[in-house]
Parts: C-alpha cells; structure tokens; sequence
C-alpha cells in the first residue's frame, strides 16, 4: 500500500494532497496542464522533496520529514515512465531496456530472455539495435514503458503512459497494462488526459486543480467531470 | 500480440542493492578529501608565493613605470587577442562541429599544433614565416612595406597563435552538443542560418564559449616563450607582464616573484569579473 | 618632427646595467634607447631572421662571431668592453657545507650549472676540467663533481634561481649575477684566476644601421669612463 | 476562452524574407574563406619549420641517444600526466559541475590560476611549495626523507600543474550539459550515483571529455619552463623533448628547430590515433 | 494546394507516396509507430530531402529532384509543431512564441499584441516569463502549437499537436484549430493517433503502412479500420 500526504511549493502554487492507494490497485490522476501532476510523481519516485510530510510503502516510509528519513530513489523499487520518456540517447533500445536488470547485477544470459519477451511484446525487436535517439516517438514510448515494467517495480508510475501509440498498441497495451498491474498486485498510478484510460484502467480516479484534489472517487465521477466539455460527449 | 503468458509472475519486485547510508557517507567523503587536495595541489604553490614576497614589496613595484607598462600592455593585448580568438574562433568551430568538408580530419589535428610546440619553437616558426626574411613576410616586406615582427602587432599574433586551440577545441565541442532538432525548428519559423546561429545556438552554446574564451585569456596573459621570440622584450611595446617577470630575473629573484604575483591576483581579479558579468548577461539573454 | 630611436639588442645579464647606461646616453643625446633584453642566442637569431637593431652586444663571442660571418655587423666598430668571471654561488645558510672548490666532489652535493652549450655552462666545464688536471683535487675529481650535477641549465638565471631559493647546494654563475639585491641571499665562493676562465662581451653596430653615427656614439659611451664606472657597479669586469 | 475573434485573419502568411541563392554563396564563400585563412596561419609558421630543416638532417638526429631518451621521456610522462588529470580531474569536474558547496566559485577560479602563471613562475612556485626548502616539501624532506624536485616525479607534478585547468574547465561544461533527466532516470531504475555516473554520464560527456584529454596531453607535451624550474634539465631523467629542443637551441639552432619538426610530428600522429581510437571505442559503447 | 510525390529511403523501408490537399483543406495522418508519419513531415518542410520526386505549394516548387530545386526550409513559410516540441529551452515562454515574428523582423509593439492574444487564448499568460524547460509537458504542447500559428503560415503541418493537453484544453483546441485552418485556407497535415481528431478536424485521412498510403479516403473510412480493434468501438 502507498502512502501519500505531503506539501510541496511549486513556482505558482502549492501542491498538498493525501492519497492512499491499496496493492493492485491503479490510481487514474488526470487535471489540467500545469496542475501538478508531474510534480507528484517527482516526489513520490524520490526525485525531488516535498517541503513536509510523508510517503510510505507498504508500511516502509520512503520519506518522512519528521523522522528525517529520505530513501534515494535508487533504493526505492519504482517503475516510472517519464512523461518525456528520458531515455539513454547513447544505448541502444536493447541496452535501454536492459538498463535496470544490469543495475541489479542479473546475468546476462536471464537478462536476454527478459528484454527479449519486452522488445517482442513491445514490438520493438527489429529496431533493438538502433540508437534509442534514432527511432520514433511512439517507439520510443514503448521503450521507456518497457524499461520500467522489465524491472518488476514495487511501484508504478505511468505518466501519459500511452498518448504517443499508434491506435492498435494503445488498445492491446491497455489491455495488458492492466492485467499485469493486477496481477503483479504493486500500487500505481496513471496520468492520463484520455478519459478512455480512465474507464479502462483505473480501479478509481483523482482530479487535480492547482495542486489539491478536486474530486476523488470512482472512474465515473470523474467522466461526469469531463463530460462538461462539448466533444468529451463522444465517450458515451 | 503474445504476453499474456507473463501474468504469472511472482511480482515480489527484483531486488534493489540498497546502498547504506555509511557507503554514500565515504564516497562524499572520497570526493571532499579529493577536492581538497586538488586544490591543494593548486592553491599551495600561489600561496608559497605570496608568503615569500611582503606586501610592502609588492605595493611598492606597482608605482615602478615598467610594471604599469607591462601590466597595461598584457591587458590590453591579452583581452585583444581574446576578441581575435572568438571573432575568428566561433565561426570555425561551428563549421568543423556541424559540416563535413574536405581534410576536417586532418583541419581539426591542425588546430591543436600550436599546443604541443614549445613556445619558443612556436616564436621561431612565426618569426620565420611571418618575420621580415620570413616565408610571407618577405613577400609583405617588399610588397607593403609591413614589418610585423618585433612589434606590439606580434605580441598578439604570438598571443592568437598559442591560445586559440583552447578555445576553439571547447567551442567545437559545445556546438557539437548542442540538439539539431532546435536548430530545424528555428529554421522552420524563418530563421536564416546565421539568424538561427545568432539566437538560438550561440546562447545554448554559451557556456561552453566563455569556459574556452577565459581559457584562451588565461593563456594568453601568461604567455612568454613565443612572445619573447616573435616580438622581442621592447618596454611599452611587446613587454608584457611574464616578459617584465624574465627581465626583472636579471637582476632580484624577488622583484621579479612580486610581479608575478601582481600578474596573478590582477588576473584572478579580472576573470572572476569578467565570469561573473557573462554569466550575468548569459542568464538575462 | 618622430623621435630618433635607438634600438640596442642586449644580453640580458647586462639588463641592469645597460638600462642605466642608456639612461645616461637618453639624457646626453635626446635619443631614446629601446632595448631588447634577451639571451645572446635568442637575439642572434632574432637578428638572422631579420631584426632590425642598431647595436647588438652580446655576451660572448660566439654568437658575435656568427653575426659577424653572415656579414651583418660593421667589423671596425665590433670591440670587447667587458670581462665576466666565473664563481662558486652558494645559499647563505649553506647547507651543504661548501666551503672549497675541493667539497664539490663530496658525495650528495646538489651541483646546478649551465649546460655545455650555455657559455656559463661551457666555462664551468672548462673549470671544473682544469681542476680535474691539478693533482691536489685528485684523480676522480671531475667524475665525482659531474656525478653531483644535478640539473643542465639553459639560462644562468635558472642557475641562480635554484641557489637563491636553496635548493641547490652550489651553482656555477657569472661574478656579475650576485646582484646587491640577491647578496642577501647568497654568498659567493671566488675561484682563483688559474682555474678561472674570462668571458668576453663584445658590442657592435649593425650594417643596416639608421644612426650609424649615434650607434657608435652609443658604443663609445660603454667604454667610456663613465660607462665602465656602471659595469663595475654591477659586478663586471670592464676592459 | 476567447480568440474566437481571430478567425478574420486575411492569412496570406505573413511575408518570409527569402534567403537569395547568392547569399547563400557569399556565407558560404566567406565562411569557407576564414577556415582557409585560419589554416594557413597555422600551418605556416608549421611549414616554414619544416622547410628550413633538411629531411637528412631530421632523420639524423633521430639516432641521437639524447633524442631518443628525451622522446621516450616526453611521450611517458605526457602519458601519466594525462591519465593523472583524467582520473583526478573527472570527480572533481563532475563535483563543481553539480554540486554546490561552500567557496565553490573560488575554487573553480582558482583551477584557472596555472594557466595565467608564466611556466617559469609556475615552476618556482612549485619549488617553494615542493622543494626541499618548500612550505611542503621541508616537512616530507624532514619527516619522510622524500625530495621530489629534480626527479622524474617532478616533471610530472610540473606537468600536471600547468595542464590540469584545461581538462578540469572542460570536463566540466561538458557534465554541466547533460540532460538532469536521465541522470534521474538511470537513479529510478536503481542505479547508484556511482553507476549512473559512469554508465550514463560519462558516455554522455565523453565527446567533451576526449578533446579535454587531447588539450592536456598536448599542453603537456609542449610543457618547457615549468618543468625545467622545478625539475630541471638532465639528460634521461627530466629531459624532455621540450628541455631538449631547448637545450640544443642554445648550442645549434638547426639541431633545435629538427628536434621541434620531430615533436611535432610524433605528437601529431600520437593526438590523430588517440582521437580516431577513443572515438572509435567510444561510439561504440 | 500542396502537391507531395516522393521517395526516400529510411532506415528500415521506403517511403514513397503520392499526396494532394487544396487549400482549406486538412488530411489526417494516421499510421502504426515508425510507419513514416513524421518523416513525411520533415521532408515537406525541408529539414530532409527526398532522395527523388517533386514537392510544390500552390504550383510553386519547394523541392524538384529533376530541376534541382530545394527551398531551404526558412523559406517554405511553413508552421510546423514537433512531436518532441522542440521548444528552445534558453528563452521565456514569450519568447519562444514571439520568435518567428522576430526573425520576420516586425515592430515590436505589434509582436507584443500578437504573442498576448495568442499567449492567452492558450492559457499560458501566466507563465510567459518561465524559462521554456520549466514548464510541464502539456504547457509545452501549447507553446509549440502558439508559436507555429502565430507566424501565419502557408503550409500547417502538426505532428500529434494534442496528444499532451489536458481534457478541457483538447476539445477548445480542437475546435478552434478547426475553424483557424479553415479561415485561413492553408493545406494542412495532422498526425494523430486519436480518432477523435480525425472524426473532428480531417477533411479526409490518410492511412500509412511502412511507408505507403495504405487507405485513404473520409474520415469515416480510417474509423473503420481502427474500429476492427476493440475498445475503440467506444467511439460510436
Ligand atoms: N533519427 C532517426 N534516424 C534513423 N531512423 C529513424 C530516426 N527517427 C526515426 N527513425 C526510423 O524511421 C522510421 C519512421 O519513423 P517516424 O519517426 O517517421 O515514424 P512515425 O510515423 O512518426 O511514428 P510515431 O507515430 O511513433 O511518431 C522508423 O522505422 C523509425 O525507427
Ligand atoms: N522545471 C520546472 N521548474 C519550475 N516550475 C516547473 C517546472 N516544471 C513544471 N513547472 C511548473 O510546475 C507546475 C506543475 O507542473 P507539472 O509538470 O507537475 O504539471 P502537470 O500536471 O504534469 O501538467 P501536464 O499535464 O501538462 O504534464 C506548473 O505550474 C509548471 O509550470
Ligand atoms: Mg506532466
Ligand atoms: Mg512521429
């Protein structure tokens, strides 16, 4: 279980929220650009310091701000898809992928197996070798979703995990996300802007506003919010 | 799409080394102690100097009209020459950063010479091409009438020739780095080439410039060997300060340590200014 | 109407005294002196290369004598003005002891000398040679004192500079380089006139010179009365 | 929302100033130009050596035991001196590229310092810090028994003195301009510091990093004044190639001027197969 | 009119097609990850040239292999918004937007009541100031988008110009990037991967596989291939 309560001053306003999220389950955050979403993952991978609080997993506080406890991020077992993917430009895809298995000492030959089932089931096997600068947008969201899912994190963090696949991949990935998130039975939480990940996905959903939660609830609340604008109407 | 057969997993998260506190502990520790030596290393020596030489001593050479001329002369063809550098400079390194042409190889081994010859040797092989019996300068004797040698002209040409490798070698690099994609999109919005390089690559570029213009400064104000070679030791002509220094030798081993130490702190001063401002105007920009 | 300018190429162990020298010709003529202070084989080939200078003085033969054969200097006004001797120089708190010439043999002595290309070099070679032939240092002098050499310079300078700072025992310079100023920090150690070997600084005027008659006028000055009382200040021996 | 009053726009486009074909020759012409000119006045000085010396003579004095000795010297101390900077030189880059810490503007101001000293006063600063009778070297001589000037060792600190800034400032605009990002990228996927600092930013920085190396060996190679202060001048064991083209100056020119030509040229082949090498590796990995 | 008729040799395929769009007029570009969409981009606007064919606007030739003409891209007078946005991170949001009426070197004072109405009408007025990098992901979505319109371009070519923006920001933008087009009556190209915005902005839509035209015709054609996956049946 993830444990969120935290305050941080961003350049315009502050972020402060509280948040729990059981094992298993997925948390859809969704808000206006600029709303602080990005920033809460920072905190909660351990990138950066929320002014005061705590953040705790399982039980275990990742940071504590009256116990003075900030585990690095390095040591925190999270999978995150940065919003801009922030990929290795000087590895290959594969070298990518293989990143975060290397970091935990696995050897070789089980790393293969491993990035090879990924690249495969990414689609993303016959361009392994390229440059990871050189490939496309959407490939290069596929790799960054590779290379946080390979390393069967204790955490998920997805940032518009999805919003650079092609039409086909956005179906099946949503599919297989959520089954393995179930499956796995880690917390995560998704950003999205596509109310369609939010049905699909999430076991309930958050609207940020100006760093403070909005609305909190099932995933159908939240399309109600959304369903206020004109051609969000089109959902349903 | 396969996959599926992956939902199996045990999912207990792969196990994370988590680094001890006492590990990140030592490596900052490591890495204070090896700063602090490093510095040491540099700071001792300047501060061995300062310790030989009382301040009295020290004020006192600064009243003495050959240092107020040397130390003019240094300043003025020191900072002339580092306009030179980057006027020239910048262009070149952006050229062999961004186009291939024919020979860059061997264009790019070329610029770094200068670097090797010992500063005397560069002083003779300018003197023999550019000096009045020289390979061009023969012809720019008989031709014009110019005599380049020996002259406060050759102490910048000598200054130009020794330090222009350091700069041009960072700037390359820096251009180097800096993304295509953001060039592409300056041109896209109707940047020319050069607008686009005024604008956009020039100021991403910009730290990397100042970092080999203050290199090539500091080099050229300590210059000596080929300035001595090229340009003679004239006061208020080609005496500059390290020259001063040589001369003042002759005579008192202590003279000649207070000049130096003037040079250094006035060429400290000078460099933490000269940082300081261009960042200054670099972050407004 | 331009300033007349007379442009002396000098050896920089005269820096001192030249410099006053060309103060006393500034004020007795109204012609200003621009002197170039450099080692004598960096002004030779500064001047083969083609600097233009009026006088050159030069603080050996050799490079003189290599001006002379390319044919650049005015033969009749070349002339010796002054002597230099060589002598021992030696830290003030002296801490290796030298007394004698004979100590220098003495195992662990750090020895700095011009190397042999350098006249003071070449002299102190030269010295260290007839020495080596008296039989009251004996047999292995000369391989004792070469075997404590601890570093060829380039320039006396550097010589001095490393005795001055103390961290060469002993160094082999010229009379003239303990300066008043650096008598406080070395004391020098005379080597008698049967081993000693005599430099000779000739001075000239050039071929090409604009003044010819104020370049003599120059060299005139140097060995003028007036001119020898100001080498003999700065520890040369005027001829 | 508002704008929707914007939908009267007459939208031509508005007017691109058209970069005319003959402009785009005249750059061109005028950038290609300026290489030109900056080539020549490096090559040169470079060829007016060359010319002046006869291959015979060249190739003569390479059998010269004093050559050979001095070559072998040169290109081993300039090896360690290189390896010495990298290896010292790349945390402390890397500390003042991304981290702050108290006095940090002073020191990196202060890494400049040995380049403004004149290589002579280099030296003798070295030798009242680290010479027998030094601020330091009178406790290691006094405790330890150890004396460092005059020795091989003391060509190498002399060496690494004078060189070191070139690496440092480069190394460090070179980490400065990594991407944050992937640094905490490599950090969440469970990479220490240390492993994310070698597998992710150093190959970042190499491109940087290299040419750095390249300055520093080259400036080392070149190293004269310093070296021969501090460590002075005897033949196999502190000679190096530029004590040596010194050396012979004093005696023969000619002798002098082959001795540079062969410098040159084995430091040129030296810097052109490093280069071609590292990047090879380098794009490699 | 935009005429397209060339081919290029990519790292994995060709691309080689054969386009039209009249003036008004906005083709949808849609297509698997790595199909070629944003190759096709640059080479329309310069920044890559075709190995050989013949690319013309309004009967005009901005490339001809045969005629060796090649605009450089300046020239093109193109609007051109990345998928990688391509901001520069050295300038302010102002700026940025501001940019491309500088280099057409117009007064200041009427670049300064463009860049407000533009600035505002995307929400960013307030953080006109902020350095480019400092802004989240869909903040500098709307910045590219600003900055490619602002200039008035002949030619729009957009490469997933809203794939990052926030639920509300998307349905505005969608609307009124529909109407500026069509008022503005310049060809214009969107990549997308949201059938919504085909549906919503397309005049007609294109299809690419690997480099070829695969299917082109209505909107509605391309909904029906997306729509043989699964929850895009959600659509209708
Ligand atoms: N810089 C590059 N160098 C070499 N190949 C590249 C480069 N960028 C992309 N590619 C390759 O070219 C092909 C076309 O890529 P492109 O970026 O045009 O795809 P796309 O249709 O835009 O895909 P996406 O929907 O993912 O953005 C792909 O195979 C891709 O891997
Ligand atoms: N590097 C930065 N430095 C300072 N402020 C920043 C930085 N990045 C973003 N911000 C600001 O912090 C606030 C929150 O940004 P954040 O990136 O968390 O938004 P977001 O919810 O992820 O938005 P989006 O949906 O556009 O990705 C915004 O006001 C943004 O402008
Ligand atoms: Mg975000
Ligand atoms: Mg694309």
């Amino acid at each position: 279980m993830l444990e969120v309560d935290i305050k941080k001053r961003l350049r315009d306003f502050d972020l402060r929220l509280k948040l729990d999220i059981d094992r298993g389950k997925t948390l859809m955050l969704v808000g206006d650009n600029g709303c602080g979403k990005t920033s809460l993952l920072n905190l909660v991978a351990g990138l950066d310091s929320p002014d005061e609080g705590r953040i705790a997993l399982d039980g275990l506080a990742l940071f504590d701000s009256e116990k003075k406890i900030n585990i690095p991020p390095e040591a925190r077992g999270i999978g995150y898809v940065f919003q801009s993917y922030a990929l290795f430009p000087h590895m290959s895809v594969y070298d990518n992928v293989a990143f975060g298995l290397r970091t935990r000492k696995m050897p070789a030959d089980e790393i293969d197996v491993l990035v090879k089932e990924h690249l495969d089931r990414a689609g993303l096997w016959d361009v392994r070798k390229a440059k990871a600068a050189d490939v496309s947008g959407g490939q290069k969201q596929r790799i960054a979703l590779a290379r946080a899912l390979i390393i069967e994190p204790r955490l998920l963090l997805l940032d518009e995990p999805l919003s650079a696949l092609d039409v086909r991949k956005q179906a099946t990935m949503r599919r297989e996300l959520k089954e393995s998130i179930r499956a796995c039975g880690v917390p995560c939480i998704i950003v999205t802007h596509d109310l369609r990940d939010v049905v699909s996905m999430g076991d309930f959903a958050c609207l940020l506003e100006r760093g403070k939660i909005a609305l909190k609830g099932g995933a159908e609340e939240v399309i109600a919010w959304g369903s206020g604008q004109d051609d969000v109407g089109d959902l349903h | 799409m396969s996959g599926d057969s992956n939902q199996e997993h045990k999912c207990i998260g792969r196990a994370v080394a988590i680094p001890s506190r006492s590990r990140e502990i030592a490596l900052k520790a490591c890495l204070g102690l090896l700063l602090t030596l490093a510095m040491a290393f540099i700071a001792l020596p300047v501060i061995a100097l300062f310790l030989r030489s009382p301040l009295d001593t020290i004020l006192g050479t600064l009243h003495d009209p050959v240092v107020i001329d040397a130390l003019r002369l240094s300043l003025m063809t020191s900072t002339i020459t580092t306009f030179t550098v980057v006027i020239m400079g910048t262009p070149i390194a952006y050229v062999s950063a961004r186009f291939n042409y024919w020979g860059k190889e061997l264009a790019d081994s070329l610029i770094d010479l200068p670097v090797i010859m010992p500063p005397a040797v560069a002083g003779i092989a300018l003197l023999v091409a550019f000096g009045r019996m020289g390979l061009v300068g023969h012809y720019l004797n008989t031709t014009f009438g110019i005599s380049i040698a020996f002259t406060t002209l050759a102490v910048i040409i000598a200054q130009v020739f020794v330090s222009s490798p350091f700069y041009i070698r960072q700037a390359r690099t820096s251009f180097e780095d800096v993304d295509l994609s953001l060039e592409n999109a300056a041109r896209t919005l109707g940047a020319t080439r050069v607008y686009t390089f005024i604008h956009v690559i020039l100021p991403i570029a910009m730290n990397g410039l100042i970092s080999g213009a203050i290199m090539a400064f500091a080099r050229s104000l300590g210059e000596f060997g080929a300035t001595i070679m090229f340009a003679g030791n004239f006061q208020g002509r080609t005496q500059t300060m390290p020259l001063a220094i040589y001369t003042a030798m002759q005579g008192d081993l202590d003279v000649s340590l207070c000049l130096s130490i003037i040079l250094v702190a006035f060429s400290f001063v000078v460099i933490v200014s000269v940082k300081t401002l261009t960042r200054k105007v670099y972050k407004r920009c | 109407e331009e300033q007349k300018e007379l442009t002396v190429f000098t050896a920089a162990s005269l820096t001192g005294a030249f410099g006053e020298i060309g103060g006393i010709f500034e004020n007795e003529t109204g012609m200003t002196v621009a002197f170039n202070f450099d080692g004598s084989q960096a002004l030779r080939t500064q001047i083969e290369n083609g600097a233009y200078t009026d006088v050159f003085a030069s603080a050996n033969k050799k490079q003189m004598n290599a001006v002379k054969d390319a044919g650049l200097i005015n033969n009749s006004s070349m002339i010796v003005f002054t002597k230099n001797k060589i002598s021992l120089i030696i830290p003030k708190d002296n801490p290796a002891q030298i007394n004698n010439l004979s100590d220098l043999a003495r195992p662990g002595v750090k020895i700095v000398m011009g190397t042999k290309d350098v006249p003071v070099g070449d002299y102190a070679l030269q010295i260290i040679n007839k020495l080596g032939n008296d039989s009251a240092y004996g047999p292995d002098y000369k391989t004792k004192v070469l075997e404590n050499v601890i570093s060829e310079e380039t320039n006396v300078n550097y010589v001095v500079t490393k005795v001055a700072l103390g961290e060469a025992d002993v160094g082999f310079a010229y009379v003239s380089d303990i300066t008043e100023d650096l008598a406080g920090k070395v004391d020098k150690i005379d080597i008698p006139d049967e081993f000693n070997v005599i430099g000779e600084y000739p001075i000239a005027v050039m071929n090409e010179s604009k003044y010819p008659a104020e370049s003599q006028e120059f060299v005139n000055l140097v060995v003028s009365d007036e001119g020898k009382a100001v080498l003999l200040k700065y520890g040369f021996t005027p001829v």
